[in-house]
């Protein structure tokens, strides 16, 4: 995915950029690395780079673990489809009658700054403790990006564009789906980009401070009050949490790209 | 000035609702907002005038806790518009970060904990170190879409008349990505709240509404709980207020081009 | 017959064995040795024999547990008696005991310094930083007593919360002068960094001080009477069964708790109570209200079964 | 057809800035005629046009679309707006921009595909349906335009500056396949324009309005033999006295 | 001054989709010279303009602006894009607009603010200053991104049928606003129009492009007098002549 420059440069093929990625992600690494064997940091609590990978691939071949991992995918899953399919039509909504924004915009900006903390003992005294209550939490967090990505999106549309479609005497819906939609799909989706990774950490910390039974951050939980701290166990979860974030932002950006072609070869970015 | 009234009339509807509903409930976990406010006032707002009637109990911990909220905040959205920038822009930049980027912001910050303290240690820089690194993902995603979706047409002119680097990224590119960026700082700004109150959790902190919020719940005063989070809301619509107060000055010119005709 | 057995396929010498009024019982409980009791019971076969299937839920923390008790997910939950006190007190939950669980044991529990710290005597705490898990709980609640045995003005002390896993860097780091420690760290402490005992908080007036036990709701107890008669004998049986038989515990703790065998071996554990005992009981709410966390006295007695077993 | 009372608008009313774009202006037009409007820049031509679309709310007096007062869009009416390359819709290639307004119309799909193509082919792009208006030059984007408007056949169409963007031949060419369409299909037809020489050529009538605030300063008949022929047409005595005299007026109310 | 050998483009070069915009162009202009280009709607004439303004890079061929090289844009140009209403930002003043560009000149800020207003009063717009750009009409915005040009003084000026939207009147007397400029401070400019009579009036030399792919059909010295006159030139026998003579090149190469 190539940025639009402030001055124009040559596109660099995929061999350079892939490389720039891999220094990239090893330079990371090597700081972690280099921070805990000199001591920087204790090397108990932080241990080095290649520990944590090492335990991280150890624990692929643990079923357990891949349990865990599989329970936490799957909140995520739900909850951040959920939070897409109520946060994009509300947004709509929201976005586009005034009225409707001035009557609720207090309770929302009211109930917006509730953390999750908070919630989380009420949320499981109304609905109980099982994958809905990490669920219904999930979706809390990740509506927000999509409903004001929605709504913002909203108001960049071209209005030359919407009255081109109301002079053919489509009436307001039409308009909002036809013309308003599309046209802010794309800042819609970089909203989803963003609540997924919102849901992933909403999961894993839910579950680390209320979760029972699987999870990643159930595991990470269980590594925590181990004597000493499994901390190469967390660090380990936290890797696969990490890297699973990436593959998903990677996911997404591909499926913007196919979806807004025409976002993109507009700003000549190669496709 | 319509409105105004329509959404007051609309909050003491919901208000009287919620106060109906818990008494007839009369749910122990929820109590109505007359005993909350009630709570509130003796917890927080019946000091004396020298204070602005504030309690030292509000001076000790919900301004500590605004301050710690302004510095994540300030520095997330510094970082995150920065940063942003950066990324949106050169895709050589992009290239090294990426990867990077989208690792730290899957990561679940309850996780690091123990990274943040032997880092940096109990108090005020761990929690806004806390702070920021939570805040920081809507404002930089939200720019770099915004750097990334300026206008074609309005980089070949800044190419063109040869603007310097500085005046396309301050003129042309900062003011298209603007609008963009707004809903990621106003995404950040009720996040650093929330966040806010995370960071009180933190091992070592004293004092904070977010402290007193869980030490509420553990100790099970729950009237003190609600106090919490409806204090929290309170402040939420505030600050989402003026945000937009600050908005609607930065972005006139996109209000009116947007809405002025149809 | 009883027609309250929730399930037609409970085994029939449950139903036999005194018409139990539920066969079926979900008990959230801590990882923690503390919650040992319940394990081993199971373990041992002993609430099979009072005809109950018990299933334990390991959660967090007890105050997470306490929505799931109100919302009756689960019958009875494990948990220290500060909070289920100032619960009951505030009336979050209709509190009701139905045995006791754990009383710290001399060396359970540790307030300790570092090798190298100039803390060498209880009255050097003074002024000092320490950790707890929560605030306001029976730590400092017993730590309070045994301090002003001490001669040690309890005022002075600097509470602050840190979680389980970030004790030692804490600690390490010197944002704590002493570890207020619990089995297995005391151990860990003293095998690994050479960590001094300066203080047990459970000892003088506090010692064997009482601090776990299996609750439910009155409303849950009001119901089911005879299972809670049954369960409560269980709890007790385990308990004497684990009095001079460390094995049986080791055996199990590895089950929810983070603790090997071979740590399991090393550990101090605490008392695992096999009789009921008001007495001692009401001395954690007495020193509560002292400790102005309640706002009225609780006779614990009430809350508790007319049968102590044991 | 089309009846326009008292007209005025005020942009930005109440504030320092309020500029009188429209004032007082009365028009009106047949059923089929084709109208034609050219006036100095800036006086008010579009803001004329976006109100009897019913885009904007004039602040003063009135317009009627066959009798009905114009409040929100009066049905069977299509635009070609002067800014054609913000109008069409960047997401969609070409062929859907022209086909989405004939979702109002009781077509299928396929019928809608091709009522676009030979909207397309009438105005010279029968290659360009697949391609994104972006990969289209100016000229072809406006075309676009046209091509849409025209594929939905309305009964009031609306032009503005419809040919600015491309070349002689092609613009006369297009001027040729309005008036043959305007023949077929019982159009009324407003169209602003610049050019003088077309407003005559195209035109039942040219109105000439004033700067701003505009008004109708005149209002020419234009009896020139129909069929039009580019040739003979404009070599017409009439033709060169009609345009003459829109000439005269427009130069006496200029900007610069 | 410019010199473009053997230019080629190709859009979308190597998918199916491949667009062959220029197609071995070849064309120089001297310093000072006012070269017209003229061709077919979609014949490749932005294209050409943007690769002498180093805005694309040609898949063939090179340009060079006074001997050098074009790679990025060359110092001391200035475009007219066709697309005027995009090229302005909706963000500033249309005043902050026309002095934008000024910061590239030693000029401080009250300088800039007088060559601006300067700027907007030659193009008619001087009360418009204070305006953002989505308050003025189409003929307004394309004058404000004239004066933009105007204002920056370059030594090679690019205009994309720069007077496309604004009455026949304000044209004429932009024609000759570009003239005496033009005259003034020796700039060299490329101006693509549609209206042949436009070329032949402003233009030193008037190019003709091929329809896509663009070459030079038709390369013709305008030898009229000097100052030209809106009344006296158009009247001029070789006027009529080369008028005639650009239209039947045009004409042999149109699309529709
Ligand atoms: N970004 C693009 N991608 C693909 N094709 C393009 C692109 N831009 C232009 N083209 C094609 O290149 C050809 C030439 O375009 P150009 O804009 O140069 O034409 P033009 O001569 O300026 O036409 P007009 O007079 O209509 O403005 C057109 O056929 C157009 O479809
Ligand atoms: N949104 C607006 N806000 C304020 N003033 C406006 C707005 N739109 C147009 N105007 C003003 O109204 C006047 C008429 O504009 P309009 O677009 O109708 O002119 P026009 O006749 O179409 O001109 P042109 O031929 O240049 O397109 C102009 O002076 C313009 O500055
Ligand atoms: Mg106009
Ligand atoms: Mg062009």
């Amino acid at each position: 995915m190539s940025a639009q420059s402030l001055s124009r440069a040559r596109p660099a093929s995929p061999a350079t950029r892939w490389s720039r990625r891999a220094a990239g992600a090893f330079a990371f690494a090597a700081l972690i690395e280099l921070v805990s064997r000199t001591g920087l940091a204790d090397p108990e609590f932080l241990p080095p780079a290649t520990e944590i990978v090492g335990r991280a691939l150890a624990l692929l071949a643990d079923p357990a673990f891949r349990t865990h991992a599989l329970t936490s995918l799957l909140a995520w899953a739900i909850g951040l489809c959920v939070a897409a399919v109520l946060a994009v039509p509300l947004g709509l909504l929201l976005g586009s009658v005034p009225l409707i924004d001035a009557a609720t915009r207090s309770v929302v900006e009211f109930l917006r700054p509730i953390p999750s903390v908070a919630l989380i003992p009420l949320v499981a005294l109304v609905i109980g403790t099982g994958l809905q209550h990490r669920v219904t939490l999930v979706v809390y967090a990740s509506l927000w990006p999509i409903l004001y990505n929605t709504m913002y999106g909203l108001r960049g549309v071209d209005p030359l564009a919407k009255e081109s479609l109301r002079s053919y005497g489509f009436g307001p819906l039409s308009v909002l789906l036809r013309v308003s939609l599309p046209s802010s799909a794309p800042f819609i989706a970089t909203g989803v980009r963003l609540a997924a990774g919102v849901a992933l950490i909403l999961t894993v910390s839910t579950e680390i401070v209320a979760g029972r039974g699987e999870g990643i951050g159930v595991f990470i939980f269980f590594a925590g009050i181990a004597v000493p701290a499994r901390m190469a166990d967390i660090l380990a979860g936290v890797f696969w949490v990490g890297l699973f974030g990436v593959v998903v932002n990677a996911l997404l950006v591909a499926a913007e790209r196919q979806a807004f072609r025409w976002h993109h070869a507009q700003r000549g970015e190669p496709s | 000035m319509r409105t105004a009234a329509f959404r007051a009339l609309v909050l003491l509807g919901l208000v009287l609702v919620w106060e109906v509903g818990t008494r007839l409930a009369g749910n122990p976990f929820f109590p109505p907002p007359s005993t909350i406010v009630a709570r509130m006032h003796a917890m927080w707002f019946s000091g004396p005038p020298a204070t602005l009637f504030l309690t030292d109990a509000a001076v000790g911990n919900i301004l500590p806790s605004l301050g710690r909220m302004a510095l994540g905040f300030a520095g997330g959205a510094l970082g995150g518009v920065v940063l942003g920038l950066a990324v949106g822009l050169s895709a050589r930049v992009y290239d090294y970060l990426d990867g990077v980027l989208q690792f730290l912001r899957a990561i679940p910050p309850p996780a690091l904990v123990t990274v943040f303290l032997v880092v940096f240690g109990f108090g005020l820089r761990m929690q806004v170190a806390f702070i920021m690194f939570s805040i920081v993902w809507p404002v930089l995603l939200n720019t770099a879409d915004g750097a990334r979706s300026v206008e074609p047409l309005h980089l070949e002119t800044g190419q063109v008349f040869r603007l310097s680097r500085a005046e396309r990224l301050f003129r042309v590119i900062l003011p298209s990505a603007l609008p963009k960026m707004f809903a990621g700082l106003r995404l950040a700004l009720s996040l650093s709240l929330i966040v806010m109150v995370f960071s009180e959790l933190l091992p070592g902190t004293t004092n904070g509404i977010g402290f007193q919020l869980t030490d509420a719940y553990s100790t099970f005063d729950l009237p003190a709980m609600w106090a919490g989070i409806v204090l929290l809301g309170v402040l939420g619509y505030l600050l989402n207020e003026v945000f937009l107060i600050v908005e609607r000055r930065v972005l006139s010119w996109h209000h009116a081009a947007r809405e002025l005709v149809g | 017959s009883t027609g309250a057995s929730p399930s037609a396929s409970a085994p029939p010498s449950a139903l036999a064995a005194g018409g139990l009024e539920k066969t079926q019982l979900k008990i959230a409980t801590l990882p923690a040795i503390d919650s040992a009791a319940i394990y081993v019971a199971i373990d041992q076969g002993l609430f099979e024999k009072e005809g109950l299937e018990v299933t334990p839920q390991v959660v967090q923390a007890a105050p997470e547990a306490i929505p799931m008790l109100v919302k009756g997910e689960i019958d009875a939950m494990f948990g220290n008696y500060v909070s289920m006190f100032a619960a009951h007190d505030k009336q979050a939950l209709k509190l009701r005991i139905l045995a006791e669980g754990s009383r710290a044991a001399p060396d359970s529990l540790s307030v300790m310094a570092l090798p190298d710290s100039p803390i060498k005597t209880p009255k050097d705490l003074e002024g000092k930083t320490i950790n707890v898990n929560v605030l306001h709980n029976f730590q400092e609640l017993a730590l309070a007593q045994v301090l002003k045995a001490n001669n040690v003005d309890p005022a002075t002390i600097k509470y602050v919360q840190v979680t389980f896993q970030n004790i030692m860097p804490s600690w390490k780091g010197g944002q704590i002068d002493a570890a207020y420690l619990g089995e297995p760290m005391v151990t860990a402490a003293t095998s690994t960094m050479g960590a001094r005992k300066i203080l047990d908080p459970a000892s003088g007036p506090a010692a064997e001080f009482p601090i776990s036990g299996y609750v439910s709701t009155q409303e849950w107890y009001d119901k089911n009477p005879k299972t809670a008669a049954a369960f409560q004998r269980a709890i007790h049986n385990a308990a004497k069964l684990m009095e001079n038989n460390r094995e049986v515990v080791a055996k199990v703790l590895p089950n929810f708790t983070q603790i090997d065998a071979a740590t399991a071996a090393t550990v101090t554990f605490p008392y695992f109570s096999s009789n009921d005992n008001p007495v001692r009981l009401q001395r954690v709410a007495d020193w509560m209200l002292e400790a102005k966390w309640l706002t009225k006295a609780i006779d614990v007695k009430s809350l508790m079964s007319a049968t102590t077993s044991g | 057809m089309l009846e326009i009372e008292n007209l005025s608008h005020v942009y930005g009313g109440g504030t320092p800035n309020a500029h009188h774009a429209i004032e007082g202006l009365n028009l009106s037009v047949a059923a089929g005629e084709l109208l034609c409007i050219v006036g100095p820049s800036g006086c008010g031509k579009s803001t004329l046009l976006r109100s009897i679309a019913g885009l904007i709310t004039p602040t003063g007096g009135q317009v009627k679309v066959e009798g009905d007062l114009v409040r929100q869009t009066p049905d069977n009416l299509a635009v070609v707006f002067q800014d054609y390359s913000r109008s069409l819709f960047p997401w969609m290639s070409v062929a859907d921009n022209v086909a989405l307004p004939l979702r109002r119309r009781n077509l299928d799909k396929h019928q809608r595909r091709e009522a676009a193509q030979e909207a397309l082919e009438s105005v010279g792009l029968e290659n360009a349906g697949r391609k994104y208006p972006f990969q289209l030059s100016g000229g072809m984007q406006q075309r676009v335009a046209i091509a849409r408007a025209l594929a939905y056949r309305p009964t009031l169409m609306l032009m503005d500056e419809p040919f600015g963007s491309v070349d002689a031949q092609t613009r006369e060419d297009l001027e040729d396949l309005v008036l043959k369409v305007r023949g077929h299909h019982q159009m009324t037809i407003v169209l602003i324009t610049h050019d003088i020489d077309e407003s005559v050529y195209v035109g039942d009538r040219v109105v000439v309005l004033s700067k701003a605030p505009a008004h109708v300063v005149g209002d020419l008949k234009v009896d020139l033999p129909t069929p039009r022929d580019q040739i003979t047409t404009r070599e017409h005595s009439d033709f060169v006295h009609l345009r003459a005299e829109v000439g005269r007026l427009v130069r006496g109310h200029a900007t610069v």
